[in-house]
């Protein structure tokens, strides 16, 4: 990609500063993409491409339709949110073992009768406000309290369920609002809202990642959070702040599924933690931290969401999903790290 | 700075330490590894606070409560353990901790900008300001790490140990900056175990001892190499390097045709029991690269190795080391210590079948003989029990040798032994090597050092992008000779690296 | 369980079309969505809609992919609705979650037959049937409450293991419970919930033993669980007390023919009711009534009773109950 | 093979050998027991007293009696035999997310019709069979393939889910041999065979992981894989073998699950993974390898089989024990790191 090895001026002592950065320079659009990496999850592009082959081939009629196509995006949509979040607490270092049950208990609080008698905006903040809150019990225990991470969140799943239930009463609570059950069901030029809102997220959270000094510092306390504490990072504040990020992504992903499910439950979200964990990794982001993409998060989310409709669609019996699920993300981690491989080579 | 006190669980590293640097100089601070040269600067630096003692900066006291303190006041630090991230570009590197932003958002040109500035300045025009940093060489992040100390337009800048992983170009560039610096008003700290670069750019001298001040402000050029020395180590010490131990015997390494794509090419050599090849080179001439895959550790793409004859399979370490031969490696922290377990597992590592019976641990005789190699080498602290982060750094050094000292190998592949060791203990790895080739080990060394490389081999391969393009006597070579032959013929005995060796 | 020697035809409980409704209609599909089956209930549920399914020259059945994941299975529901079938049968994971989803079918002139848990609005389904869950409390109290007023026992100590106890159906089993037990002036004493399956039956079990040093009947609410809940108590050694399980299945059954151990009786919470309504679904698909009815459509609302199983009477149920 | 005896060498005459280690000695008892893990867990040991204190408070008639101690232990054994794998994986600097299904696999695999019709024993060896054989696909992916650890035994749980719900028509397989069904009701001088069995493992495991050359690999493999293997240590084997005896553990626990339920069932060991993780990382060992112990992992398990234990005693609902529940279990970690902290100054 340059020709010049890091260690090739080693060999060119003289005329040092009469060398410019002789690179030409990619299109400025193709650059963002690559840097914020797509380049990097090619692997996974054609893991994505494999799969919608396989959907085409195998059920041709019901595959390959725009609605078929909505019905992938809107269920990838609150998982994907989730993962927004779980991708920059593992980038930073961390990992969140709670956003799936923080997002129930955001929901369950939200759609109390006496949430809702307030109104959507209410139901809107106390859900933010909720999963805020949990982020933040989550970011002082670890940076303050110097609990490892997963204890840290695992001890606030289990709490937050439990606290779910203890608020619900265990029952399954009915959205009456019509603004938030409408979320689910509003279309904008044919594209349902929920889409519009995961792309919406997604693109903050590029933006936030990538173009911003938080984001940048993200990367520097994950790869080396010593150094960064030694360039002036705030590293503990900044550790708060990612959980309060995650949290945050629970609190919309939890107005989305209570608008989507038109409940608030304490049983919503069981086991999304590893999925969106699982999507982190697939997408090519260390789980010790320091290096990753957002892209490759979403696009790790949309694989597993594409198998579950091909699966779907094929009508295959659970057990023989199960064993193949299996495969294919062996198969699909293989393909990743193959075409990442030669693609840095 | 006055009477600085810093205690770890169980070490005392700062005892009382005084410093006085004035604007504008370059004041040396020396002293033997664990003499808590680092753990001073890093108090200075705000990464550590003290137990006692006080700090005054531009004629006020003050308190650096956290690195970005000290870095407000106008203090910069390049640690010796690299304060990089290896996932971040050499810009934002560089400008890390004080991104050029706007509401928050970063101007990545502006970063880029700053970078390709500062590299420029430090002669590295060509470090790409957008590449990952992991993908540079170590010398190329040391580059990147002075870049980031220059950003911050310090005061007060302090190196620790910037030289360790440079050749002697790069080191003329660093010294060529520092000078530009000064003139400037800009005070510099500067560690470094090699005296002759103190001789060189330093102007004053602070020495070190068990965590005290043993001399203060002594004038660089003109101490005694000697007095320096015996401050330094409580001993009169003689830096020199010890004879030769007479013939070689049969050949035991065979080295031929070896290659590895994009790294190295037609590698072909041969020592001998007793003899010490070194290999001479720049950094990135793939000198590490050789020894690894004479050890196994990459897979050589053509050409092979027999030790004693026999051929041994590409790529097995296991089998290298069952054949008889030992790497102590170039990053002692990434590619040698299990920092958290005690010396005595570090170095019982690679000799554990000898410690079994069945595969099973647990007499004494580990401890035991641990402890005798370590003491041996003279690490410290003696106890074998302690964990290996807690040594500093030419201890952690000793105990690699020890490794292999205990295992006893049939040919030793040294990367860089005296990287950051100090003059003692260098002394006394140079005489330890010495013996081993005189018990009829083989030893191929690897030194950045040319004086090191002349003075402990007996025979000598230059190494050149990847290719030999010399191999004679070590007797027959003189520093600027292999200078010359290293880098191609450039002119370069002229300035830089006049007043330097002796 | 799959390693007992095939009886009755895989298990399956299928009703033969009768009289007017056995001719064969207009050919029609009908889609089913239930819950993955991680339990003996839930699989007998699967398997008998199915076998009912296949008894029909007309129908076409259009299972999907279960699944425990409601988000999943409105997607999973929402592909079927896209394309068009006649009739939906859902088992949902949850009824209030899946409400609108029902909704939306009908809207779409699908006619839904909710099964079991049901959906929150009558407007989100044509047909409910299903089991009754506060009937088998009662069932099982009743059952309890009896004997031990026969055996003369005052205050006595009765616990319970519940199923998955967010689930609304534990709610009301247990309630139905304690509202029999109370009728006979007795209470419930240590009461904990498992999670439906063998092993969390045994942990659960294991420990409220400990809690009860002396007990005097326990409900376990089902008998896939029971299993575990059975190894529990014989683990522990404990014989004084008599136990009554939930369900119906065939395992069961055969503990309480055998009389060798403290379960004594079962109170049923028939999985049959999946074949019915794949026969209901047909039916209202066709624009068909029920046969012995004099209305001419399909009932909205089909309530199974809960029968108590006994050693007296174990026999005539044995082919219904499935194998868990 | 070389001539030069390298303690010959050590002994040479210029050895300072005068320097005997100076520090007393410990009575060896006391020293093996606190290098194996107590030392380090007195943290852990003080919560567990706490809780019997809690216990004892609580429910003083049922709680400290021996037979409830029995069901404790009883209760600890599964997940404490899956938790002695685990803890290996993880100090050999890896995960284990799979062992969970992978007990229900061997439970299920060595329960069918046909391997019981052979016996015990071919049950047995059928267990440890499809356990080691798991712990080897894990093995060879990671070492071999080199997938991340996560990735890759997520796939293998997904996978063992979905072939022990094929092999078992998703029903539950009842133990009709009657010598397996046995082990769980068996009692020797009053305590029942599977904490015979538990104790048993975790003197294996502890002699194995502090005393044998593998336990030593293990813990310098996860501290520094590179420094172990340029010392020669065959990384990639041991790696493989790491995962054979976690999978070796899950069937072993699979019988022990087979015989405590009377059933093989792909539903057993539901989210163990979790717990077994929480066991070890509360027990001390790092999450990123090369320090543990097993003591603490296996206090670890006993705090969490205490906890329930005390809710069920008190007859708690589930909801409220879930909120407690995590907050014991922040208590607990901080009780730990907190004791730790002070003993090592
Ligand atoms: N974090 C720490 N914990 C415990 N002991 C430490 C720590 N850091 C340093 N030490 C100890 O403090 C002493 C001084 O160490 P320091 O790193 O300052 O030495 P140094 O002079 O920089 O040596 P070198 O030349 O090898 O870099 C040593 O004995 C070292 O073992
Ligand atoms: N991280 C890296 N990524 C890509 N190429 C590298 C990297 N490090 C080194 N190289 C390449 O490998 C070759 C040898 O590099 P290396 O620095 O290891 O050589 P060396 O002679 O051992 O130097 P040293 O004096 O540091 O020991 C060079 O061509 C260099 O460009
Ligand atoms: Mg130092
Ligand atoms: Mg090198």
């Amino acid at each position: 990609m340059n020709d010049q090895s890091p260690t090739s001026q080693a060999r060119a002592p003289e005329a040092p500063e009469a060398r410019p950065p002789a690179r030409p320079e990619p299109s400025r659009l193709v650059r963002v993409l690559f840097e914020g990496g797509v380049g990097r999850n090619m692997g996974l592009v054609a893991v994505l491409v494999l799969l919608a082959v396989v959907g085409v081939v195998t059920a041709p009629r019901t595959f390959p339709t725009v609605s078929n196509l909505l019905t992938v995006l809107t269920s990838a949509s609150i998982i994907g949110v989730l993962t927004v979040g779980v991708t920059f607490v593992i980038i930073g270092g961390g990992i969140d073992l709670s956003v799936g049950k923080v997002m129930a208990l955001a929901s369950v609080w939200a759609t109390t009768v006496a949430t809702q008698s307030f109104g959507a905006l209410v139901m809107i903040f106390c859900a933010l406000a909720v999963g805020v809150g949990a982020g933040l019990v989550n970011g002082v225990l670890i940076a303050y309290g110097r609990i490892v991470p997963f204890i840290a969140t695992l001890a606030m799943l289990i709490s937050a369920q439990g606290l779910a239930e203890l608020i619900s009463g265990r029952r399954s609570q009915i959205v009456t609002d019509p603004v938030i059950a409408a979320i689910a069901s509003t279309r904008i030029l044919g594209i349902p809202l929920l889409v519009y809102l995961f792309a919406v997220v997604i693109a903050v959270g590029w933006v936030v990642l990538n173009r911003t000094t938080f984001g940048r510092r993200t990367f520097a306390i994950g790869g080396n959070a010593e150094a960064a504490r030694l360039a002036g990072v705030d590293v503990r504040r900044h550790t708060v702040l990612l959980y309060v990020v995650s949290g945050l992504c629970c609190g919309i992903a939890a107005i989305m599924i209570a608008s989507l499910t038109t409940t608030g439950s304490s049983t919503h979200g069981t086991l999304y933690e590893l999925d969106a964990i699982a999507a982190v990794i697939i997408g090519g982001t260390l789980l010790t931290g320091g290096r990753g993409t957002l892209v490759g998060s979403i696009l790790g989310v949309l694989v597993f969401t594409v198998i579950t409709n091909l699966f779907v669609l094929n009508n295959l019996a659970i057990e023989v999903q199960n064993i193949a699920k299996g495969a294919i993300i062996v198969v699909a981690v293989l393909i990743q790290a193959r075409a990442r491989r030669s693609s840095t080579t | 700075m006055r009477g600085i006190v810093k205690t770890f669980p169980g070490v005392r590293a700062l005892d009382g330490v005084d410093l006085d640097v004035a604007a504008g100089e370059v004041h040396c601070l020396l002293g033997q590894n664990g003499a808590g040269k680092s753990t001073l600067i890093k108090v200075l630096a705000g990464a550590h606070r003290p137990d006692a003692g006080a700090i005054t900066w531009a004629g006020a006291p003050v308190a650096f409560g956290s690195p970005h303190a000290a870095d407000a006041a106008g203090i910069a630090t390049i640690h010796q353990e690299l304060d990089l991230v290896p996932g971040l570009s050499v810009a934002e590197n560089v400008v890390l901790g004080h991104e050029p932003a706007r509401l928050g958002f970063t101007r990545p040109r502006d970063a880029e900008k700053t970078a390709r500035r500062l590299l420029a300045r430090l002669g590295h025009p060509e470090i790409p300001p957008r590449r990952e940093l992991g993908e540079l060489s170590a010398a190329g992040q040391q580059i990147v790490g002075m870049a980031r100390a220059l950003a911050r337009d310090a005061r007060l800048i302090v190196m620790d140990e910037p030289s360790a992983v440079l050749d002697p170009e790069e080191v003329r560039n660093l010294f060529r900056v520092i000078r530009e610096l000064t003139a400037d008003g800009v005070a510099v700290v500067y560690i470094s175990h090699r005296l002759e670069e103190i001789r060189e750019i330093g102007d004053r001298v602070t020495v070190l001892k068990d965590g005290r001040t043993v001399a203060r402000n002594l004038p660089a050029r003109t101490t005694p190499t000697a007095d320096v020395i015996r401050l330094m180590t409580g001993r009169a010490l003689e830096y020199v390097f010890p004879p030769s131990t007479g013939p070689a015997g049969e050949v035991v390494l065979e080295v031929d045709g070896l290659g590895r794509a994009g790294e190295f090419a037609d590698v072909a050599f041969t020592v001998r029991a007793g003899e010490v090849v070194g290999l001479a080179g720049l950094v990135g001439s793939g000198r590490s690269e050789i020894l690894e895959t004479i050890y196994g550790a990459r897979r050589a793409d053509t050409g092979g190795v027999r030790v004693r004859g026999r051929a041994l399979p590409r790529g097995s370490v296991p089998a290298a080391v069952r054949a008889g031969l030992g790497l102590c490696p170039e990053e002692r922290k990434t590619q040698a210590l299990l920092l958290d377990e005690p010396v005595m597992r570090n170095v019982s590592l690679a000799s554990l079948r000898r410690f079994a019976r069945g595969g099973f641990l647990g007499g004494e005789a580990e401890l035991a003989d641990a402890g005798v190699v370590t003491a041996q080498l003279d690490v410290r602290p003696a106890d074998p029990r302690r964990p290996a982060r807690t040594l500093s750094g030419g201890n952690q050094q000793k105990v690699v040798l020890a490794r292999w000292l205990l295992h006893g190998c049939t040919v030793l592949l040294l990367d860089e032994p005296t990287r950051g060791v100090d003059v003692g203990a260098r002394s006394e790895i140079y005489a330890l090597v010495r013996r081993l080739a005189g018990e009829g080990v083989a030893v191929v060394l690897v030194s950045s050092e040319v004086p090191e490389v002349l003075g402990l081999a007996d025979r000598v391969l230059v190494v050149r992008e990847g290719r030999i393009v010399h191999a004679g006597p070590a007797a027959e070579l003189d520093e600027h000779r292999v200078l010359d032959l290293v880098m191609e013929g450039a002119d370069m005995t002229a300035d830089g690296l006049a007043g330097a060796g002796s | 369980t799959s390693n007992e020697a095939p009886s009755s035809g895989s298990g399956a409980n299928v009703a033969a079309a009768a009289g007017d409704n056995a001719t064969p209609g207009a050919p029609v599909t009908i889609g089913f969505s239930a819950p993955a089956a991680d339990h003996g209930w839930i699989a007998a549920i699967a398997n008998n809609a199915k076998a009912q399914a296949e008894q029909y020259p007309d129908v076409t059945f259009a299972p999907v992919n279960p699944t425990n994941d409601v988000a999943q299975q409105i997607a999973a529901v929402e592909t079927l609705i896209n394309q068009k079938v006649d009739a939906l049968v859902i088992l949902p994971n949850d009824g209030s979650q899946l409400t609108s989803l029902g909704r939306r079918a009908m809207d779409a002139d699908i006619p839904v037959i909710n099964l079991d848990r049901v959906f929150d609005s009558p407007l989100a389904y044509r047909t409910w049937i299903g089991g009754d869950n506060y009937g088998m409390g009662v069932s099982a109290g009743t059952y309890i409450g009896e004997r031990l007023r026969a055996a003369n026992v005052t205050n006595p100590v009765i616990g319970e293991v519940a199923g998955i106890d967010n689930l609304p159906l534990t709610q009301e089993r247990s309630r139905g419970f304690s509202d029999a037990l109370a009728s006979y002036g007795f209470a419930v004493g240590p009461r904990q919930a498992a999670d439906f399956t063998a092993q969390g039956g045994q942990r659960v079990t294991a420990n409220l033993l400990q809690a009860a040093p002396k007990l005097d009947a326990l409900w376990n609410h089902d008998d896939d669980q029971g299993i575990g809940v059975l190894a529990a108590v014989n683990q522990a050694g404990r014989t004084e007390f008599f136990m009554v399980g939930g369900a119906g299945s065939a395992n069961a059954m055969r503990d309480i023919q055998a009389d060798n151990t403290v379960l004594k009786a079962t109170v049923t919470y028939s999985p049959t009711m999946a074949s019915s309504a794949i026969a209901l679904a047909r039916l209202v698909a066709q624009n068909r009534g029920m046969g012995d009815l004099v209305e001419k459509e399909v009932p909205t609302s089909i309530t199974l009773a809960s029968a108590t199983i006994t050693r007296d009477n174990v026999a005539d149920y044995l082919p219904l109950g499935f194998e868990s």
